[in-house]
């Protein structure tokens, strides 16, 4: 377990006033492991009769089974399109934005301190990793590259952040593009350099309480302890941006 | 001569593990040795892995004789369908899972409707994503041991008066046990390693289907050194589990 | 002998083709007879026990066990090994590597729905009857070649099968025990309800074996019958040798017989056509000038071979036609045989049987 | 008997191949199949699994060799070790050979400083990863073989005057043919379907190291469609070459 | 004999415990002698082979090819198989299944270094010399069990092993090859300078082949000699029964000689101590009723074995000394002889051979 039990709202019940119970399933994007096992810890500590079970995988492969019927009750997703695939697919209604994200510039902590601007990410003798187009951080790095006007020259386009982070980590790569969280879940091996066209990409964070959800009062309890000060203030711990 | 290339192989093998070894973060591994989470998963996935292994073997030792002894038309197609889910991406594989046994999928859907079964996301479905996986691995290797193995015992198991399954059985299963044996290790540890197709057809919920390739994946996102130490827990169980399985099934049955 | 239809006996008509061989042999098996099969290497013997055990299907003609039809590929039958109640004996033994002397013995047993138990007694009586004992709970790879032979042997006789094949049973054996378990076969045999089909180099096995034998050459039955007729008129050269005979085929005119391959023979009576010839080795005497004697043939060759066989040598002559001869030890030092000498073969026309061919 | 659970085998390995063929975009298949970047990733990753495979064959035969037949103190040791990589998540492999073979690796910073070698991100690191997580499967397959096969072949030929070299090419190899086909298959398909360890190990970039299993990973990102249909060519081209390459070993082998 | 050192020969003091086994037997082979070993089934013969082979190696003793030491515990030295320049052809053939008969042959001759094409057309010329040249190119599942042996002798003939061995070289030859691969044998093994072991059960051919016997029975020596001093003077009941004698060990007093296991016999010569009586079947005389001849010695048995050997039957009397006895066919018919039938025996004293022991 993870995280120190907050203090407790008193609200340990639901909407109609009945002490919340049941099983609640939340599907969360794999980045927010950290923060939602203490939200999640927040949660049962606040109602003691809800059992609440965490998914965590990529974004668009549990967009996927939710598609496919899985038993989800709340969906977090990392970015507005896998959100809406499962919004499309009429499994979720009314996605709310509950925290931001937004690109850094990392380099390995121990690194000669070759690379502090995006421009860098240009120099061929650099060894470059960037996410690749088709997943979401991939996407906001190549609109935060062309929006400051910088080709990079990467060696490799990796499948998500924590293949980037994990080389940069590791020092085979001198400079690479996450999110802010990331390199804060990095620890003290990567250093995090921000990025001032970064504002223009921030990516968005959307969770939503499925249609086919059997506990839609302990869900959306769930979705107002996100939403609440408390969970605001755990994603923030994470380095995530509030809306 | 033979001892340089299989000095250089075992040290293809072992010296990034070595490394793996010498630069792990030991001292993450007593908290996680005694953390409540880490025996869940990995107690998980040592029984995943072996029903795995068990449905492999239950469907694939017969589905290997049936490839190497019976003689029908379109057994090469078998075959290369058989071979088929080893090159599939695992992830691809539990779409395909999905696709099929899903709530929406195209038997999962009558399963769902006459027998109120949902399989998808249950440990039932890790063994299913992991069988699906490994079992070719079983077929073919058990398939390459029955072609090589002597076809005439089997000629005077049957001038004897025992039928296609007692010879299958008492004579011919004994007589490739080294081959079944390497099979089933190989299908073991794909299973247990087994990442992709267990997190897109039964998805990662503690203790149910979140096995430990998995929380070493999500690991890997918050906690990276704790990740590493994890997968060394995960390789020293299992080097334990298929040492004490493979050297007495290999010893008992070698001549 | 023809075998009515239900007759409790074998009645096989084989036809099979394998590449650049094809066999072709009737065989008719009366209950509790014992057919010795003959022939030289590549006859197709072991393929002719094949098709009766179930291991080869036929490609033409058919095999009856019993009044059941086992193997008729018109009629689209084909009864397969383990329901033909077939006990084979198999030339290389293949012995279950991985099951004890014992186990090997009682797997029958057992296949055919015997308990554990009582299959395990039956099959150590089994090995003691050919003295293997106390070899019971040995691995075959620990077996000699010899006890390995004797334990397929007792796997094969335990299952009590209707139809008994036998591939050379004899051949590893040595000679002490040879004779055992001859006598002990013979006495199985003679208990044995059932037919028996066996395949033997040794003519001593099949003549003391066998009731009737069939050779096989060239995958076509050339001579049957019991021992002695076979013995007393061999029709191919293999059966002679078998026998220890010389046998010549020839075109007789009067009381010459212009031999097959060159050189001619005179008989004691005239006849006429294609005959056989065939005389004892001991019945030529060897003479280093030419003889004077009565013999009436006399013909002069080269020592081709000589063999010690106990007592006497057997000297084989290159010459119009071949011989064998066999001589006493004195006389070969007398007459200074070596490979390659020059001598002169007598036989005399009344030592010769005739037959037509 | 034998066909009842062979044919539920053969079931569970087809069939979600068949909900994935009727769930396909069929309309998509054609472009797919002429554009570029699908072919690039396709060579690429027929090229890497096949050098890999004969990486395996050189290094592994040897080692399976070794383990089956040499006694020596510490071989149990060493077929575990062996085993090892066989559980390892791909992802820590890869992240394993980085840290052997990467500009800080172990062995990687003597390369680099010496030699100015740099192994990583080269399309050499894919086939590295791939024989890496694929040899284990040989090296197993192999050596059951090897332990299944009558040794007084060997025996009969070194009394003939061969070495332990020409004996092990001339007469083992050769009588446990299907088994090293078996196990090359295994490799090779285990080679051609791996993701994991290379895309850690080699990274991913088009035409030098972004194999087909990486082209379809991202594309189920973006385009899941497209990225069933990229699965299906990638099948019908492995099971092409699978079929092929199998059948003639394993019939020429067969006795 | 004994071999100087640095003597071209054999010279073997092989020991080895296997499992409830131990072989400890001494062979000295001179170059271009050829020692039979012959004992019954399990005696340890294909192990002594294995031994001199390099398969197996010894716990104790040593062995010395041509002056060279191939083994020797004590002093740590072992010359593995592929080393010694040594043929073997082994009991169960194994040819290599992969290959054709040719490439089976031209096998031995392309390991120790010869060139592909010269390889195989030696191989052919071997294969020719066994008769099997048509057969040059096909595998070893699709020949009969005696062409797979006449290939795996060819194999090993075609090296030219310094020592060369023999488990059983003829076995699976049928009669007519036999002969013939006997002499063709011989006529090798003449010219072949190397030395030669050579395992048979058959007599004849270790009388044929071997210029000396050695003959074992679990796992030692028990007698040894030319043939002809074997034959005529066994020591056990197993080269008795190979030569075809009986033969009992007894202790003498003066003429009467108390036999091992029951009964006593009467000898020409007064004799005393320990001794070996042997004499053939062919002298013993059966009699319904109890003789009164000259033949001094008389006993009554019962009637245990019969079999027709040729014209002569053998038979074996349960009595006191059990004894073979050879008859004529007409006597069998007038004596109505059967099995449990009770006959008498008769032995004239000048008939039998008595030895020390
Ligand atoms: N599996 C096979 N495929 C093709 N031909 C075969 C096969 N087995 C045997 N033959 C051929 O068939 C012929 C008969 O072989 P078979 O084994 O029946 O002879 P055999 O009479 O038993 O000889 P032997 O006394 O030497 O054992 C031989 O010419 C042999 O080469
Ligand atoms: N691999 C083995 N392990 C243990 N014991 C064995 C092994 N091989 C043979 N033996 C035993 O050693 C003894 C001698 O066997 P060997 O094969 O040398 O006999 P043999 O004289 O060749 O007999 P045969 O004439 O029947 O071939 C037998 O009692 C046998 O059971
Ligand atoms: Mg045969
Ligand atoms: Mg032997």
């Amino acid at each position: 377990g993870t995280g120190a039990p907050g203090p407790l709202t008193p609200a340990a019940e639901g909407a109609s006033g009945q002490p919340l119970s049941g099983r609640l399933t939340v599907f969360a994007a794999a980045s927010l492991t950290g923060s939602f096992e203490r939200l999640r810890d927040d949660f049962a500590a606040a109602h003691p009769g809800v059992q609440v079970q965490l998914n965590l995988g990529a974004s668009s492969a549990l967009a996927r089974q939710i598609v496919s019927g899985a038993p989800a009750d709340v969906f977090a997703a990392a970015n507005p399109p896998t959100m809406a695939t499962v919004v499309d697919a009429r499994e979720a209604t009314a996605p709310q934005v509950f925290a931001r994200n937004r690109l850094q510039l990392v380099v390995p902590a121990d690194g000669p301190g070759r690379v502090d601007t995006l421009a860098d990410l240009a120099r061929p003798e650099l060894v470059v990793a960037l996410c690749a187009v088709a997943v979401p951080c991939g996407e906001a790095s190549a609109r935060l590259l062309s929006s400051a006007g910088v080709t990079a020259a990467p060696d490799t386009l990796e499948q998500d952040v924590k293949a980037v982070l994990t080389k940069v980590a590791l020092g085979e790569v001198d400079a690479g593009l996450v999110y802010r969280t990331d390199v804060l879940a990095g620890g003290g091996a990567v250093r995090g350099i921000d990025v001032p066209q970064a504002d223009q990409v921030v990516n968005d964070y959307l969770v939503a309480v499925t249609s086919s959800t059997g506990n839609p009062s302990a869900a959306r309890a769930f979705v107002a302890h996100l939403l609440s000060p408390r969970g605001q203030a755990v994603l923030r711990e994470a380095g995530f941006e509030l809306p | 001569m033979l001892l340089l290339p299989a000095g250089l192989g075992f040290a293809f093998l072992v010296l990034p593990l070595l490394a793996l070894v010498v630069r792990a973060p030991w001292r993450a591994l007593p908290s996680l040795l005694v953390s409540p989470e880490v025996g869940t998963a990995l107690r998980l996935s040592l029984v995943c892995a072996t029903s795995a292994t068990l449905l492999c073997l239950v469907l694939g030792v017969p589905l290997a004789w049936v490839l190497a002894r019976a003689d029908f038309p379109g057994r090469r197609l078998v075959r290369a369908l058989v071979t088929v889910p080893l090159v599939l991406p695992p992830v691809v594989g539990g779409v395909a899972l999905l696709l099929l046994l899903g709530r929406r999928g195209l038997v999962g859907r009558y399963l769902d409707a006459w027998f109120g079964i949902s399989i998808p996301f249950t440990t039932g479905a890790v063994i299913i994503a992991e069988a699906f996986v490994a079992m070719p691995f079983l077929v073919i290797a058990v398939e390459g041991a029955l072609r090589s193995a002597d076809r005439r015992y089997e000629d005077a198991a049957a001038t004897l008066g025992a039928s296609r399954g007692t010879v299958l059985r008492t004579i011919t299963l004994p007589l490739i046990a080294p081959g079944i044996s390497a099979g089933a290790v190989l299908c073991f540890a794909r299973a247990l390693g087994e990442f992709g197709a267990t997190i897109s057809f039964a998805g990662s919920f503690p203790g149910v289907t979140q096995t430990t390739p998995i929380a070493v994946y999500l690991a890997l996102e918050s906690d990276p050194p704790a990740a590493i130490a994890l997968s060394l827990v995960l390789l020293g169980v299992s080097v334990l589990v298929l040492v004490s399985l493979r050297d007495r099934w290999m010893t008992g049955a070698s001549r | 002998m023809t075998l009515e239809p239900g007759s409790p006996g074998l009645d096989a008509e084989l036809v099979v083709d394998r590449e650049g061989f094809t066999l072709e042999v009737s065989l008719e098996v009366g209950a509790g007879e014992v057919l010795a099969l003959l022939g030289p290497n590549g006859a197709g013997k072991s393929t002719a026990l094949q098709c009766l055990a179930g291991l080869l299907p036929l490609s033409a003609g058919s095999a009856t066990l019993a009044g059941r039809c086992l193997d008729d590929p018109v009629a689209g039958v084909f009864v397969p090994a383990p329901e033909r109640r077939v006990g084979m004996v198999f030339q290389d033994y293949l012995l279950f590597p991985h099951l004890s002397a014992v186990d090997n013995v009682a797997f029958g047993l057992r296949a055919r729905g015997g308990g554990r138990r009582r299959a395990r007694e039956q099959a150590r009586d089994w090995l003691g009857r050919v003295d293997l004992a106390d070899l019971a709970d040995v691995r075959p790879a620990a077996l000699s070649g010899g006890q390995a032979q004797r334990v397929a042997l007792a796997r094969a006789l335990a299952t009590r099968p209707r139809l008994l094949l036998l591939d050379e049973p004899l051949a590893a054996l040595d000679a002490s025990t040879r004779m055992q378990v001859r006598s002990d076969l013979r006495r199985h045999l003679d208990a044995y309800a059932g037919c028996t089909v066996l395949v033997s180099h040794d003519p001593l096995d099949a003549m003391v074996l066998a009731d009737r034998l069939v050779v096989v050459e060239g995958g076509r039955v050339v001579q049957q019958g019991t021992p002695a007729d076979v013995a007393r008129a061999p029709r191919t050269d293999y059966t002679a040798r078998l026998v220890g005979l010389n046998l010549y085929r020839g075109r007789a005119q009067g009381q010459s017989v212009d031999v097959e391959g060159g050189g001619t023979l005179t008989t004691a009576a005239p006849v006429v056509g294609e005959v056989f010839l065939a005389f004892a080795p001991s019945a030529v005497a060897l003479h280093r000038d030419e003889p004077t004697g009565s013999a009436r043939n006399r013909w002069r060759g080269r020592v081709a071979g000589l063999e010690q066989r106990g007592d006497t040598v057997r000297v084989e002559l290159d010459a119009s036609p071949r011989v064998l001869a066999d001589v006493t030890v004195a006389a070969v030092a007398a007459l200074d045989l070596t490979l390659g000498a020059s001598v002169w073969a007598a036989v005399k026309a009344t030592e010769i049987a005739c037959y037509p061919a």
